[in-house]
């Protein structure tokens, strides 16, 4: 038995451990550093119907323990990722879970009725929570109506299970949750970027050329750990948990608060071997804590 | 082949007012091929400052395995580096990107190499390489004031030199186009590396020549992943963007909008 | 003419500087460090109508570059804070801004309309925003019907001006802000701490008491600054900005971003001295900037 | 009066099993009065990890203006701590608080005195001082192992020393109270540092004598401004709640509800 498996709709995942969408492109970078294999899962970057070549530079700000980020959902549009990039991917054992974008409600639609049917897409991510277009994105994130709407009419499309990618800049994440499990979610993803800024002190100038940029890294991991304890409480869906994760104790601070597995985004660049390093702690640290199974731990502050 | 490596700081010396020369030791420098790549470097071990910082190669020697860089002690991260003592480690991702061809030029011919302050270092090791070659190398290298000059007696060793200060305080004043219109234009292919405005001077002063220019943008990971380092491109290219850390940070003149 | 004095409703202030509510008590301990009269005002600590011990211990928990808190409103209570405190800081030639809490609005009118007769208590700060109360506070605070509500009942008693406190755990802070300058506020201070939580990683309990607890220091600084631009954009009141602040560049930044005034809140607990650090710095800071007084500072960044 | 110094690190040396000793010189070692204040350390100038640290006194030489720290480096902040070398700063704010009472006791009296693990190393300023009085110290000092006792010479050159390893490997086996059941309770005061169940078995244990106890708690600003540290109180003090950075850390038996 693989101590480190867990099962989740759609997902086979040989450890909970996986980069999150956007920090980890289509994974041709990394595979120079690593083999992809050794990953739970890996979420691809944003695909939009269109080709997008996103926000004017710059685009990221460094901010304490954090960074800020407007890429603007760049990507080579829904064909080019069909018939480029995630063929190249199928050299690898290892479930994609492709994350889905788009303005309007078709436009999420039409990429998850393409994007769910490659052979090596075995979960969708629907980012519902991007701060970085102008439309779409957040917008359908901090309405519970839209987000079961929308949840609705993708899932209806998808021939493979989808989790909702929650924003945090919300007055009450619970009732997104409950909405998009109401909508037929299969899981929940969660954490996206805070919304936040940065100004260049001599000109007053925001720095991030969009005005205003997604905060990650380690600064946000009090807030994600925060709303993973929360919603895990309130949906039985189960939640994928990111937000600032770069050590192994991270790792379990997100599965005791209740995420059945785990995203790294932000650390990939600070050391781009996080995500393998993390999944060859992980054994050794559920033996100093006395867990058998990744799933044993899933969850447990909630039973103390 | 990209390595992350701890790798140890040999010597560490102010060569200018706020401008350090700091040398690592270590293996990734077998894999270090072409003058004008970088390194992205982790300052601290703490999770703040958090992001790496790139930072060009300006010197390789692979047989004592060492290397140079040359850095303005500017923000948090390049302050704390200039901190570093020898025999203190420092977490180096490298080598990034494609630097500067030496192959689009022939022995015997001439390259004009034009550097603006923090622009300079790359070229040290380009100019070295050429020298190598038989090419012969002209340099034309400005700085704010005479205070943050440095290596115009390495680079002086290695060609015709030209020093230009924005005050005048040092060699010529003005900016280096100022010295360049006084130049023939009898070289092959031109270098450069330094501010965006300096780089597009160059492109509109040599539309005919062969040259390459060395881009800076803010970089998330240094790998080509993150879609941070993005450049808008012309005509010249098929490619509808190019990213700075993978796909240059030197491309060919006129590729780059600018 | 002093080029750091500020003039805001009800405050004259000598500087754009002030510890924030919570962070210095009632200044007694940091008068044993330095010469109160030194500080632009005072925000002090939270007061209630009836003593309040607060919640259990632990009640902090350091996280990456900021730290929680659950304090729970501890504090003497009004009839002490205005018997004790408020005369004993009469020795000081500072404004004090107090800190209102409750539970209900009724406690909120009560504390408002004797404190506001202290002869040196200048102006109001609504706290509308406490995460670590399990009523009152933050719920006033993430609703714009009820915060309006609130901030009239209280105007209307109140003998100085009053400023409400925002909540950053919101979807929509403009929003709330426009209700509140509806509701009469004469200035917005914000922002309070982000809801978060830390794991004791070796037993899977949360470290907070109290389970989650608030979010300050310069981890929260992206979030505090994108909010204020933001709300500077929305309303016509003035803003006392806060989040975050620990260095000299963070106080420009604050102004530039719309602030009239800066408070400084958790940097006290690293430095002390911060506050009337932060002053000596400010001349010296303005002429490197090229400008002549923090006036002329404020905002800048909506006029470039 | 408490200071905010940059102060020297004079020494710094492993004494157990990552159980340091750390040496600073300063001014603000005039100011340290009573054994069993603490001084409150910055381990970094970055931002991470924030806030300061708590640590006792551990002994005071007013002579030559150094004082020690013993500590285990443990987490972020301790480890960080046992890095710096004798040249570096360390940014202390101290001393703080309240420490052990030595005018509660006389010559000629026994004090006894129980420690337990990082609770030890304030009594033994504590002791310093007692014997210099003339009084007779017997120290019961309980640790986890043999490889984490520290400071069993020192002690034993003041006055009688127990020590006591929950797992036996060194002194007597089991906890402190196991000890202190063998012993005569002739003392006149008792003082103690170390976990809370400790301090709690102790006031049963010693239900009429007069006893010192210091208390650890979660700390932001460390000089009783911001409510972090708080403590309920008994019937037996007016106060509703005390504060273990300002009122404390030491506090009258009987005083602290635990
Ligand atoms: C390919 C490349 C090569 C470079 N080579 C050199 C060199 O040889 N010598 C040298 O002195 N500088 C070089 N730079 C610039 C150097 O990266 C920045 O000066 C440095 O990152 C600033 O960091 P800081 O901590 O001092 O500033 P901070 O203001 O603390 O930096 C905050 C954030 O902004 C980024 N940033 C700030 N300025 C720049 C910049 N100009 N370019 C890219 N990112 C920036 C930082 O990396 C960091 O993420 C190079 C940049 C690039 C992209
Ligand atoms: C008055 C007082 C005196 C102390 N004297 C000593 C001493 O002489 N030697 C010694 O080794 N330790 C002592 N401690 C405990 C010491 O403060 C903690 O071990 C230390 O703060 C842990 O920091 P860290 O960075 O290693 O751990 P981390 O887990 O990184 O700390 C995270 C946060 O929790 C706080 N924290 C963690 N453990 C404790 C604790 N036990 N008590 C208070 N805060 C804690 C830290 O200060 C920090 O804010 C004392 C504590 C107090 C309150
Ligand atoms: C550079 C960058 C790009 C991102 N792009 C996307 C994206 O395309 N789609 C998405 O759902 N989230 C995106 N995110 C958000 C991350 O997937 C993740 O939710 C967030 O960064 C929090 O995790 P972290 O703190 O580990 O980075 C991006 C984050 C960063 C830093
Ligand atoms: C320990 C602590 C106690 C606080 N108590 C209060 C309070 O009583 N009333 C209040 O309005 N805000 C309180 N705050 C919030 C601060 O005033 C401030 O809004 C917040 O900490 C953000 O600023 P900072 O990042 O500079 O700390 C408290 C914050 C801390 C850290
Ligand atoms: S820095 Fe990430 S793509 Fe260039
Ligand atoms: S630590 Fe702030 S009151 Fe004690």
């Amino acid at each position: 038995m693989n101590r480190l498996a867990v099962e989740l709709p759609g997902l086979s995942l040989k450890n909970p451990i996986m980069p999150a969408s956007g920090c980890f492109g289509f994974g041709k970078e990394y595979a120079k550093l690593y083999n992809l294999s050794k990953l739970g899962a890996i979420m691809i970057k944003a695909t939009t119907l269109e080709t997008r070549l996103g926000n004017p530079t710059p685009r990221v700000a460094e901010t304490p323990a954090g960074m800020l980020n407007a890429i603007g959902l760049q990507n080579p549009g829904l064909t080019k990722v069909m018939e480029n990039e995630l063929p190249w991917l199928e050299q690898y054992d290892v479930p994609i879970i492709a994350n889905v974008a788009g303005t309007l409600m078709e436009d999420y639609v039409g990429v998850a009725k393409s994007i769910s049917q490659a052979p090596n897409v075995h979960a969708l991510e629907l980012n519902i929570s991007c701060p970085n277009v102008k439309q779409g994105g957040i917008t359908f994130g901090t309405d519970p109506v839209v987000a079961e709407e929308l949840t609705r009419a993708v899932k209806e499309v998808s021939s493979v299970p989808i989790y909702v990618k929650l924003s945090p800049n919300v007055t009450n994440v619970n009732e997104i949750a409950k909405a998009v499990e109401a909508g037929g979610a299969d899981g929940i993803t969660m954490i996206n970027t805070l919304l936040g800024m940065r100004f260049d002190t001599k000109t007053g100038r925001p720095v991030i050329a969009n005005v205003t940029g997604g905060l990650s890294g380690p600064a946000i991991k009090p807030v994600a750990l925060r709303m993973v304890y929360e919603v895990a409480k309130h949906v039985s869906i189960p939640i994928i948990g990111m937000g600032g994760v770069s050590t192994i104790d991270d790792v379990i601070d997100f599965l005791s608060a209740g995420a059945s597995a785990v995203a790294v985004g932000t650390a990939n660049f600070v050391d781009p071997f996080v995500c393998p390093n993390l999944i060859e702690q992980l054994p050794e640290k559920l033996d100093e804590l006395g867990f058998e199974t990744v799933s044993e731990l899933v969850g447990r502050s909630h039973r103390l | 082949m990209i390595r992350q490596e701890q790798m140890q700081v040999v010597n560490q010396q102010q060569i200018a007012t706020n401008i350090f020369e700091l040398t690592l030791i270590g293996q990734q420098v077998l894999d270090m091929k072409q003058p004008g790549q970088f390194v992205h470097l982790r300052v601290s071990d703490q999770m703040e400052p958090l992001l790496r910082r790139p930072i060009s190669i300006s010197s390789i020697d692979k047989e004592t395995l060492e290397f140079k860089m040359i850095y303005r002690a500017d923000g948090r991260g390049t302050t704390l580096l200039s901190e570093k003592k020898p025999g203190d480690q420092v977490d180096v991702l490298g080598p990034l990107g494609n630097g500067f061809p030496i192959d689009k030029i022939e022995a015997g011919q001439t390259a004009l190499l034009v550097g603006g302050g923090i622009g300079v270092p790359p070229l040290y090791e380009l100019s070295k390489r050429l020298v190598e070659k038989g090419v012969k190398p002209v340099h034309v290298l400005g700085f704010q004031s005479k205070d943050v000059v440095f290596y115009e007696r390495e680079f002086r060793q290695l060609g015709e030199t030209y020093i230009v200060t924005v005050d005048g305080s040092h060699g010529h004043k003005g900016f280096v186009t100022n010295v360049l219109e006084t130049l023939k234009d009898d070289f092959a292919v031109y270098y450069s590396c330094g501010p965006t405005p300096m780089l597009s001077a160059l492109e509109r002063m040599y539309p005919e020549k062969e040259g390459y220019l060395s881009f800076e943008e803010r970089m998330g990971c240094g790998i080509g992943a993150c879609f941070a380092c993005v450049c808008e491109t012309t005509k010249k290219t098929e490619a509808d963007y190019v990213k700075v850390c993978s796909d240059g940070p030197v491309f060919e003149s006129g590729v780059v909008r600018v």
